[in-house]
């Protein structure tokens, strides 16, 4: 894809969240000028890629592993990719994501899509992916490389993670950048 | 008072004859990490957050209710006690329902500040997701057992400075719960003075003012210092 | 069950001679605080189970702290809060037991009288507990029934004996009636 | 009573048995009357009014005889000739068995081998009194030679020597620490204080044991005889014993022998004439496994929740309110009185090197004779089993014995010649515990069996301290993953490293010992564990396997649409 060989190959993926993460992501302002420059962004909701590439060197990944694609995806994306990192606390924590967790699947969907305000019917939930039992930290689906908690995690935290990863360093956060929330 | 020489970490110290090992170690800037315990308040050892090694005892001791010894040797930090103390840390997440992000005390909290300055950054446990209540009947205060981690600082602080005795437990094991009274809510409780005691030395976001949003609960407890210091050195004169 | 044994006295005035027997105990042990337990043991066996009433009763006579006592109350597995069936059976998963099929027995014993361990049955008849061990392995596995030991049971078995129990009761409430 | 008067009454007591034609012996404990003593005591009763033979014999329904799986069990004892045993008696047979025995007629009813290698191969010093006197009469106790060790140590002894004699006989605590008496009872005489106290442990907790039960039961004297001895040695005015809630008809003998006791003034002001004052209190517990340990136990004897403190300090330092405590077992307590009339050397005749005495052990499970045993220490467990217990029934082939309860762990066959003692059990990953011994056949899975341990622990644990209280609880959480087919082989990591955490941080000896039963049985039987995380199988054929791990992916993508999991 990318003409230059040099340049890291980045991919973001999007689970369960609520997309808060990469948000912070694209407030890294002036940074992503110059983060462009060193990396491809080969996947995720920023770019428009389908499948899941290969040889990926950094993937970001949002979100709580919450049903069977999330977790197809987590797979694909460990397959992949050479450093995982939990980005953000749905991914770290399962946080808010995993509120659900109390409660059995059936009386969710129930309050959800024949209760709530806008039904939607149950035909739609056939085309919807199988909640997974709990919703999961990434971690307990796939083996994680670098936690980076926050909710989201400010952009100085990425900042210092990915500048760190480029240069070949040891990702080191100080205490007050890897509290959760 | 007679005075005390230990060895903290491979330097001596002096401590005071009667003195638990953490308070040797907070008088000399050592720092051990603690949830449970409050200065002020009766050592209870429950949190297990600072144990230490002391040379001679094949067990971990509890720093804030073993007492400093005469040529007593502790290490405060190695890589066996760091581990265990971020698993602790893990088993406390995994109990209840943290969730910092929507939490009034984030950014305020002990239990989220210890995670980060001890380096837990993620829970290998499966999260229990109990399912608890909030009280809010009271007219000032709330409490989401959500968040509490059973340290009991609202219990000893009603009992022993208040004392209302207006909190205990009930039940035992996972199913310990904080209650008032006979379990009864908070707001119908006969013996609450109402002081906010418990609140301002909850460490998470388990007891809080009604009314506070997320991230807008912060505490202080340093008052306490103060009132026991004027109740007991007779500082405050009548 | 002393309600039982006194069907004439009006529910007000047995209410009150449930109440003097815990003043019995608490004079007994001259009203000390460190015999909560021994009263709250007392309190259990006239009322059967430990309300808000008489927990706030016993804590003002011991002059605790309302908490104080739900506390204790709460923390010892013989102290119930809720009112007892007619029949209780207490089945021991101790090891013993456990090895030789007594989780097998709670099973069905919970499908057949649609209760769950630890809880009463809706028309009160019957409450379903287990035990850590009744110290009689020799037996296993082995349960009470209403404080009588049964040994060498089996889930069968001991649904026939619940059954004949709650029978004899009905029959005798019957011939009273 | 003085000690003159107490050797006159057991003289006397013991010249009236002399005096009958035929005592009667009926085991009279739970099991024996679950399986019908009580029917048959009627029966006895009923033919002594109709044949009008009560002035030639009497019944005596008298605590455990110890085969509780033979029960009921009836002894025979003529004024001459030989003393028979019968089992699984009938009352028409117990009937027939007094008739003839009384007419001096042949007994049709097979009586038990004398040498059955049930009883040949015990000890009895603790249990000594067990099936030879009716727990309920302080004369038939005082005719065995009940409190004349304590008139001997009263009148005869100095507390120091006292509790020397105690060192000397080597005598461990029963209750399963194994901690030597003897230091023990000298730190707490050696404590200043001007109050102290003494403390019986009955709080028997461990699942599978019932030793301290059938103690107090049987021979509620000699428990009470012992704490005397403990309180004169030590310097204490005042005892507790602390029974299990579970056990109403051993609070109630206790409750019976201490009037007893002291109505004849061998307890209470000036014990048998000396100047020595001690009164013993009953506390019942109310169904709390954790008060089984010494800290809980003294701050439920306060009436309070039975949460452990830490220790240092100890209770011999500061206990009950404060003051030196000397805390024992029920069955340490058991152990005094002889040692106090025969001697410590007597006493360190029985046993190992370092294990002296004997020790009661509750044998049950899979296994022909179960009941309670008294061996001397050392014994191996293949005796223990094979001879006394006469093996597995049904032709099943020896798994696992468990010791220790929640707290031990389970021995697999090729331990079967180890030496039962402290050490060599400690070694073994069990611990001797207070006596539980269950036996296991091939039928039992080892991870369930320690899933049933854990939860035995999460639901005992008091909460006090995060390790235990959590810890446990996701120990069981993996424990029950491994065991529905839920678990990937990280789980068995993330357990092992648990186990260390809870053993290592806990407050109390209960999280401490917690992971041992999931520790032991990883050593020994780490293949089951792998079969059902690897395999999805259960080797000995118990857990279902019907899970999958959370985080797999459903095999079939049919399943993977939300409606499936509505259905």
């Amino acid at each position: 894809m990318s003409q230059n060989s040099k340049k890291v190959r980045l991919a973001t993926a999007w689970l369960g969240g609520c997309s808060g993460c990469h948000m912070s992501f694209l407030d890294l302002d002036e940074l992503l000028i110059e983060l462009i420059e060193k990396v491809d962004i080969v996947y995720g909701p920023l770019v428009d890629h389908k499948e899941f590439p290969e040889d990926v060197d950094i993937c970001l990944v949002e979100g709580a592993v919450t049903n069977v694609e999330n977790l197809e995806l987590a797979r694909q994306i460990r397959t992949n990719s050479k450093i995982v990192i939990s980005f953000g606390d749905c991914a770290v924590t399962g946080n808010v994501t995993s509120m659900r967790n109390r409660i059995p699947i059936k009386d969710l969907l129930t309050a959800v899509y024949h209760e709530a305000q806008a039904p939607i019917g149950a035909e739609s939930l056939k085309v919807l992916p199988a909640l997974l039992k709990k919703a999961l930290p990434l971690h307990q689906a796939i083996k994680v490389d670098l936690y980076l908690p926050g909710c989201p995690p400010d952009p100085e935290r990425i900042a210092t993670a990915v500048t760190a990863l480029l240069e070949g360093r040891e990702v080191e956060l100080a205490p007050q950048m890897r509290t959760f929330g | 008072m007679p005075v005390i020489t230990l060895t903290i970490d491979d330097e001596l110290v002096s401590a005071r004859a009667g003195q638990s090992i953490l308070e040797a170690c907070r008088e000399h800037g050592i720092k051990i990490p603690t949830l449970c315990n409050l200065d002020g308040l009766s050592a209870r050892g429950g949190c297990r957050l600072c144990l230490v090694e002391v040379a001679g005892n094949p067990r971990l001791l509890p720093a804030c209710t073993t007492e400093a010894l005469e040529n007593m040797v502790v290490t405060t930090h190695n890589e066996k006690i760091d581990r265990y103390r971020r698993m602790i840390l893990e088993l406390t997440f995994a109990e209840r329902n943290h969730t910092c992000a929507v939490c009034v005390s984030n950014q305020h909290c002990e239990l989220q500040t210890l995670a980060a300055e001890l380096g837990m950054d993620h829970v290998r446990y499966d999260y229990l997701n109990p399912e608890l209540g909030l009280d809010t009947s009271h007219a000032r205060y709330g409490v989401d057992h959500n968040r509490c981690v059973l340290c009991l600082r609202c219990v000893r602080v009603c009992d022993e400075v208040e004392g209302a005795h207006t909190w205990d437990v009930k039940g035992r094991g996972i199913e310990s719960r904080v209650i008032t009274d006979l379990n009864r809510p908070w707001g119908d409780s006969e013996s609450c003075t109402e002081c906010g005691k418990c609140v301002e030395v909850c460490p998470t976001g388990a007891l809080f003012d009604k009314g506070s949003a997320v991230a807008e609960m912060k505490k202080e407890a340093s008052f306490l210092r103060r009132i026991l210091d004027g109740r007991e050195k007779n500082e405050w004169r009548r | 069950m002393t309600a039982q044994a006194m069907p004439s006295v009006p529910a007000e005035q047995s209410q009150q001679l449930r109440f003097q027997l815990i003043d019995k105990s608490l004079k007994k042990f001259q009203y000390q605080q460190d015999a909560l337990i021994e009263v709250l043991h007392a309190a259990q066996e006239t009322f059967g189970h430990l309300d808000e009433e008489i927990l706030d009763y016993v804590s003002r006579q011991l002059k605790l702290p309302p908490s104080w006592v739900y506390g204790v109350a709460t923390f010892y597995n013989f102290f119930t809060l809720d009112p007892q069936g007619e029949h209780i059976c207490v089945v021991c998963m101790g090891t013993a037991c456990y090895v030789k099929g007594a989780g097998e027995i709670v099973t069905k014993l919970e499908r057949e009288f649609s209760v769950k361990d630890g809880d009463t049955t809706e028309d009160g008849q019957l409450t379903l507990m287990t035990a850590r061990c009744l110290g009689n392995c020799s037996l296993a596995p082995m349960l009470t029934l209403d404080g009588e030991v049964l040994g060498k049971e089996s889930a069968e078995s001991t649904i026939a004996a619940i059954h004949t129990k709650a029978t004899l009761t009905a029959a005798a409430k019957e011939k009273n009636a | 009573m003085n000690p003159t008067s107490l050797l006159k009454q057991a003289e006397e007591e013991q010249q009236r048995q002399q005096q009958l034609n035929l005592r009667v012996f009926l085991c009279y404990s739970t099991p024996c009357i679950a399986a019908g003593a009580e029917q048959v005591k009627t029966a006895l009763e009923s033919l002594i009014k109709e044949k009008q033979l009560n002035t030639e014999l009497e019944i005596v329904a008298t605590g455990c005889m110890g085969p509780c799986s033979r029960g009921p069990l009836l002894r025979i004892k003529p004024a001459e000739g030989e003393e028979q045993t019968y089992e699984k008696v009938t009352p028409e047979q117990a009937r027939e068995i007094l008739l003839h025995s009384i007419e001096q007629r042949p007994v049709e009813t097979e009586a038990l081998p004398a040498d059955l290698p049930f009883f040949a191969r015990q000890t009895r010093i603790v249990l000594s009194n067990n099936g030879e006197i009716d727990p309920e009469k302080i004369e038939h106790c005082i005719a065995r030679g009940a409190y004349s060790a304590l008139a001997h140590v009263l009148h005869e002894m100095s507390p120091e020597e006292v509790c020397n004699e105690i060192k000397n006989s080597g005598l461990r605590g029963r209750g399963g620490g194994g901690y030597p008496a003897g230091v023990k009872w000298n730190l707490v005489r050696k404590s200043p204080a001007d109050r102290k106290y003494v403390v019986a442990n009955g709080d028997e907790g461990d699942p599978g044991a019932y030793m301290d039960r059938t103690i107090m039961e049987s021979d509620p004297h000699r428990v009470l005889e012992g704490m005397a001895i403990a309180g004169y040695a030590v310097g204490a005015e005042q005892g507790y014993i602390y029974v299990r809630g579970e056990y109403p008809l051993a609070a109630a003998r206790l409750v019976k022998a201490i009037k007893a006791a002291e109505r004849r003034g061998l307890l209470g002001s000036r014990v048998l004439g000396s100047n020595f004052n001690f009164r013993i209190d009953l506390r019942v517990g109310a169904g709390a496994f954790v008060c089984g340990e010494e800290t809980a136990l003294m701050t439920s004897i306060m009436g309070r929740r039975g949460q452990p403190v830490p220790r240092p300090p100890y209770p011999a330092q500061s206990g009950l309110w404060g003051y030196p405590t000397l805390i024992n077992n029920v069955e340490s307590f058991a152990n005094v009185a002889p040692i106090m009339e025969k001697g410590a050397d007597w006493f360190a005749s029985f046993g190992t090197d370092k294990s002296k005495g004997t020790k009661v052990f509750a044998l049950c499970g899979e296994v022909v004779n179960s009941g309670l045993i008294e061996v001397p220490m050392g014994i191996s467990l293949r005796d223990i089993v094979f001879e006394i217990g006469g093996g597995l029934p049904d032709g099943g082939k020896f798994k696992a014995a468990q010791t220790g309860g929640p707290s031990g762990g389970c021995i697999p066959a090729e331990f079967l010649d180890t030496p039962v003692d402290y050490e060599s059990l400690k070694e073994l990953g069990s611990i001797m515990g207070s006596g539980g011994l269950i036996v296991m056949n091939e039928t039992s899975c080892m991870p369930d069996v320690a899933k049933f341990f854990m939860e035995f622990c999460l639901d005992e644990s008091c909460g006090k301290c995060v390790s235990c209280r959590v810890g446990t609880v996701e120990m069981y959480e993996l424990l029950k993953r491994i065991t529905d087919g839920s678990a990937m082989l990280t789980d068995l990591e993330i357990l092992e490293e648990l186990c260390e955490l809870v053993q290592e941080t806990s407050l109390c000896g209960l999280g401490m010992t917690a992971p041992n039963p999931v520790l032991n049985t990883l050593k020994y039987y780490r293949d089951e564990y792998l079969a059902h995380i690897e395999n999805k199988s259960c080797p000995a054929g118990v857990c279902q396997l019907d899970q999958i791990p959370l985080m797999k992916l459903p095999e079939h993508a049919a399943e993977r649409a939300v409606f499936k999991e509505e259905r």
